[in-house]
């Protein structure tokens, strides 16, 4: 069998091109975001990306001719376990790969697929998402950030919040309104531009965790060519809820990369110790366990299968929001119990013998699980009308 | 709902299924069985029979049709969704499987004649009101030509209706499977009518004498067969109940769409929105879980424990959301006898406690972690 | 202290009075209802029922003018003490004393109290509720059922659903639409009829539990005597508004005519037996119960202060719903682990070895709490508007 | 949302702790301190003591004001409010509640400087990362005249600045409670900061000198004392995490009477409005059960230990709820360090593992049924 042949290719290519300091456990500092400002933590770290990147294998799924690999669903599936194998770490993890890029896949002119793909595809053009407004909120359709065509460009004005590492990144890819006569949703443009640009300013969020992934992002009278724009004027809606689609299937699938998904049963018996029956020595916070670790098991198989589902070629539609939002309930649940084994501990902020109060900043963190990229009402708002088709 | 792709085999056979059971054996067959005080409905196992599905896992050399649980899972889905009474269970899957695994004399005597709907053949293995087949007071004694059996079985499905009963029992220390003749003198048996109006039996032997030959398996041989037995009853169980709830569910949305109140439709409220987007979702995550479950138990993986009874444990949980739920929807009208919710929600509420409660399948899980 | 007096003469009177047989535990069947129809089980029953009617303890916080105790708010506590301190059984209980009672109290003409409240006092009138109608359900305002006015009386035409014991009783109270050309709200009046009268049928509905507490009832053409209003015409909504809050405060406070408070701890424990910790042998369905048990300590508690706050003269108002929210959800759960504890042994329906299936019937009727009465979601509502000024 | 009714006094005090703390000691203040790096908030503390309040459970004979647990329980609510750093729990109600339960020198001597304020002092009971007070390694150990304390106390709240700890130990089989200097020789601290900004230390003790008269108390009497303590400690606890939760709760109707999403009013989708009144339920009759479980203290009741218990499990459950759905009700702005819920958010964890979660208190009245 082709596939088979497929696998030990893999195999015997990743043996000799993973370097041994890929192959272990990543921290979040680690991940490689790529990008003109990123600084590499090892020449291992280059070199993985380098070798991957001239394999097509930073994005597996997308054509040759754009700077992917090329693969079908089952030749991913099979790259995905020969690298978990050995541990492999991701070469590289961009907005670009997880959005932009199926947003020009599918509704960018062969010229823009041609020019920015390959740039995400090797980790040189490290994007940021501008979609959320103050005062909009779940209500994307409702921002007002405009560009006002001046003829050859657009003069882009306004405020972003939310903006993912946006003080990292080098483009944006942005709703902005460009028909200002038009109605709410027809009104909107998808455009991209360098955060170089003069009038851009950026200011990090602090969050509750203490960490600042967030920024909001300010537009002061910034210049976006016109051939800069994705899709038509006022398609901007429709590739937006497009890729919604893919980052919520994202989030739900809650890879490593989002969630840490450590061994909480490991860890509260650690922390806890077993009675003499053998059991966790704290019957309550065991018996909450139990019933997350059901669940845990139950969303792994649901992931699984829609994973097979879509490799054989069908769209979730709206149903991502059915992953976006088991996904991300379920991991709030996981760090709960994380810090409630944990116990004081986990309490101590920076603490040396606590990983720096790493648990406790993951549970923080995770409470935005459930309200970053749709909140988990939204989900259930659309999982409601289009697949249960209740009455609006 | 259902995220898996199916074989064209197994589309075949769900279609089938519902087609079947829609015409005939659906929730009004069953209300007149209620009415008529009929609870084995013995007229069905000669259809089912005939169209293969009391031999679905027995494999052809037993006179089965070998398409395995996942294909089994999805007419057992329909048989819950229509509330079938019939002993698909206890006979065709926990016996059947009992008997394919064991093998030898008496699996060629009588796997055959499940899968013709000649016998019925039930499994007796609680004791106590909480299922613990792993705690067995019920002994096999003496000494070889002279063996008797005693004990006390309860919620035996089908037992009151069975041609033999496979029943669990400690020969010392071994566990012994023991294919016994409920007619044999010193066997009692009280059928009991369920609150789902299924029967069950509670089954006392006194002294019953039995054969070597009549031991189905012993010591480490029975227990992979009662473990093999049981995985299958369980992930085969759920499926059921995924139907039950399938079918409550889908009574509720439809009257979420067409149920008027203080002027609107129902369906309009957020609230009930947002609950019932809630319970699609858990009906989709564990219909996976469920098909991993059965597609486990036909590769033979060693998912396969795990598997089985996490479908068990969660499906009990999201059945109750789904006919709770459904009872609350419709409000008042829902308690009546006259719908069919108060019919889902008693059935949900026996397959619960059917080979095992959520309870008992996470502390399972538990323990398997290590916890 | 009077108070002290008043005690130790309440327990000499009781002691004295009630017989032996009413200090026994009461079953569903041992309720004393009352009415023209209704069958004493017991010459004690009927006995304790007579001599408490006579010193109006039958309503002890009614005026004695009606027929009542004219008991204080401490009274009314010592006398409920002293009741329990012997378990003595409630010599009357009835939709009359629940509801129709403060009703008159507060919207009845003098006549009218002098009339009906003695009749409810001494349990010779049963009562009944016409409120909910078919194709209404939690929407009262709605309803249908018309009375027209033919000059000396109304002539009333409709359907009630959910009627408590129609077949029973010998009176209704019931909400008719009497001004055909008013809004909603206003065109409502608030009629007291007999039963037998012309045109009354009743048709019992048959629940899920097998029982059939409930009827629909039918009026066609039901002659009503003008002087058989209660408050003004069109007042109906309002005299509604307020018996649904006494409504909701009673079957929130979930007392024991109406729920079975079996001591599931104990019954889980001879069902299920203890492990080698001296645990219940089922650690899942013990944490359940644990957090079963804390809940119903707060609940409890609260009922408890509640009841308190309301003897020092305290109006409830919307906040019934709080308790009617509570306690039938409370008792949905206690209902449902007490089947789980029971195991296999409950699913025998009709068994003689599990009092006849009584959990699992009890389990069954427990579904409707938080449905009669106004749903949990009605509650929800009204707390959200009325209590937190959510807006509409 | 109180259905209590409070006396003339305990109104009169819950307005002028709101009044107080609100005037210079309010979220901002905390914020202001965060900001320094400052943990100890050492200077709010004269005026606690001036107002009464670090005397509030002691006796007159101990300069207390002896006004009990219910006034304590509106103070520390009102605390919990406004996120107020201060030695209160520890020192005015733990140490306050052993050196009273325990009498004798040594209350005569530290009781009168908790109430002026001129000492804190601080209970050192934990040893593993969950509470379990009645496990104890630390060691009274030698000879009357040579007595050692050895061990090792984590999580002692307010350890950091106290100038007395309260140990608890054995001594043979016997609790002892012991009064330790921690400028002592071998006694070493490691104050911490917490993820709510407050101060608790790790202390170990190797080999320090005590004397008899150190010891608070031994035995049954020190088994007594303890279980009053941690009891006043728990309800109190439940008390300030209750003002936290009412904070957070009532942050959050305000936000959903004001912002506007998709047009609307949020405060307007149902879902969020079903979910907000189950929350103002939860709180009201969570409320109900501390001010029960306060009085029970005050009255010496023999319920003390189940409504203790209980009100310190179910305001776990409640403040999570409050503290949870206010952030998500809040969406993104919620996660901001710039709104207070993140900081309600921390404190409600830190007071629910304090003196012992939800678990841990519904283990016990699991217990105490005999199950």
């Amino acid at each position: 069998m082709e596939i088979d042949t497929f696998r030990s290719e893999t195999r015997a290519w990743l043996e000799a091109n993973c370097p041994a300091d890929m192959r272990t456990p990543m921290g979040e500092d680690d991940i490689c975001w790529g990008g003109r400002k990123f600084v590499f933590r090892s020449p291992a770290q280059k070199q993985w990306l380098e070798v991957m990147a001239a394999k097509g294998w930073t994005v597996p799924a997308w054509p040759k001719a754009y700077g992917g690999g090329g693969l079908s669903g089952d030749e991913q599936k099979v790259l995905t376990e020969e690298m978990q194998r050995i541990n492999a770490r991701p070469p590289l993890q961009s907005f670009g790969i997880w959005m932009l890029g199926p947003a020009l896949l599918q509704f960018g002119s062969e010229e823009q697929k041609r020019h920015y793909l390959p740039q995400i595809a090797r980790g040189e053009i490290r994007w940021c998402q501008g979609y959320s407004e103050p005062g909009a909120g779940s209500d994307l359709a409702g921002l007002q950030t405009k560009g006002v065509d001046t003829g050859d460009h657009f003069e882009v004005t306004g405020q972003k919040i939310w903006t993912s590492y946006a003080d990292k990144a080098d483009w944006i890819f942005c709703l902005v309104r460009t028909e200002p006569d038009e109605k709410k949703h027809t009104g909107i443009s998808f455009l991209l531009f360098d955060m170089d640009s003069a009038g851009v300013s950026t200011k990090p969020i602090k969050l509750i965790s203490g960490a600042s992934p967030f920024c909001e992002t300010f537009f002061d009278a910034v210049k976006v060519p016109k051939d800069q724009i994705v899709g038509a004027r006022g398609q901007g809606w429709t590739i937006a809820k497009y890729l919604l689609t893919h980052e919520r299937e994202m989030i739900g699938a809650a890879d490593s990369a989002l969630f840490a998904k450590s061994d909480i049963a490991a860890d509260a018996m650690s922390a806890i110790g077993l009675d003499d029956t053998g059991r966790l020595d704290d019957p309550m916070l065991r018996a909450e366990l139990g019933q997350f670790l059901v669940d845990e098991i139950c969303f792994d198989t649901h992931l699984d299968m829609t994973g097979t589902y879509m490799r054989a070629g069908h769209e979730l539609g709206a149903r991502s929001a059915e992953l976006k939002y088991l996904g991300t309930e379920l991991n709030k649940r996981r760090q709960s119990l994380r810090v409630a084994a944990g116990g004081s501990d986990d309490l101590v902020w920076e603490g040396a013998a606590n990983d720096a109060g790493q648990a406790a900043k993951d549970w923080l963190r995770s409470k935005a699980n459930s309200i970053e990229g749709g909140t988990s009402e939204v989900m259930l708002s659309i999982l409601s009308k289009a697949v249960l088709k209740l009455p609006g | 709902m259902r995220m898996e792709l199916l074989s064209e085999d197994q589309q075949l056979i769900a279609d089938s299924a519902a087609g079947f059971l829609r015409d005939g054996h659906g929730i009004a067959a069953f209300r007149a069985l209620r009415e008529a005080g009929e609870d084995a409905n013995s007229a069905i196992l000669g259809e089912l029979a005939e169209m293969g599905w009391m031999g679905i896992v027995l494999p052809e050399a037993l006179g089965g049709v070998g398409l395995g649980y996942r294909a089994a899972g999805l007419i057992v889905e329909e048989l819950g969704r229509h509330l079938t009474v019939s002993p698909f269970v206890s006979s065709a899957i926990l016996a059947g499987t009992a008997l394919a695994s064991a093998g030898g004399d008496m699996a060629q005597n009588w796997a055959p004649r499940i899968a013709t709907g000649d016998a019925v053949v039930a499994l007796a293995m609680d004791e106590a009101v909480k299922h613990r087949p792993e705690r067995i007071a019920t002994t096999v004694s003496g000494a070889s030509g002279a063996l008797t059996l005693t004990g006390r079985k309860t919620f035996v499905v089908d037992g009151g209706i069975a041609d033999r009963l496979i029943v669990t029992a400690k020969r010392g220390d071994d566990l012994c499977l023991v294919l016994c003749d409920p007619q044999a003198a010193g066997v009692s048996r009280t059928p009991q009518v369920m609150l789902d109006h299924r029967n069950a039996a509670t089954v006392i032997f006194e002294d019953v004498a039995i054969a070597e030959a009549d031991i189905l398996a012993q010591g480490a041989t029975a227990e992979d067969v009662l473990a093999k037995t049981l995985a299958a009853g369980r992930a085969i169980a759920a499926a059921e109940q995924l139907g039950v709830a399938k079918a409550a569910a889908e009574q509720t949305y439809d009257y979420l769409r067409t149920r008027k109140q203080f002027g609107v439709l129902i369906g309009q409220f957020q609230s009930l929105q947002h609950r019932t987007a809630d319970l699609y979702c858990e009906l989709a995550q564990v219909s996976s879980l469920i098909a991993s479950a059965l597609n486990a138990l036909d590769e033979g993986s060693a998912e396969v424990e795990t598997l089985t009874r996490a479908a068990k444990a969660k499906m009990a949980r999201v059945g109750r959301q789904a006919t709770e739920e459904g009872v609350q929807m419709h409000g008042g009208i829902g308690m009546t006898d006259e719908m069919d919710l108060g019919l889902f929600m008693k059935r949900d509420r026996a397959l619960t406690e059917f080979l095992g409660d959520a309870g008992y399948h996470t502390e399972w899980i538990l323990r398997q972690r290590g916890i």
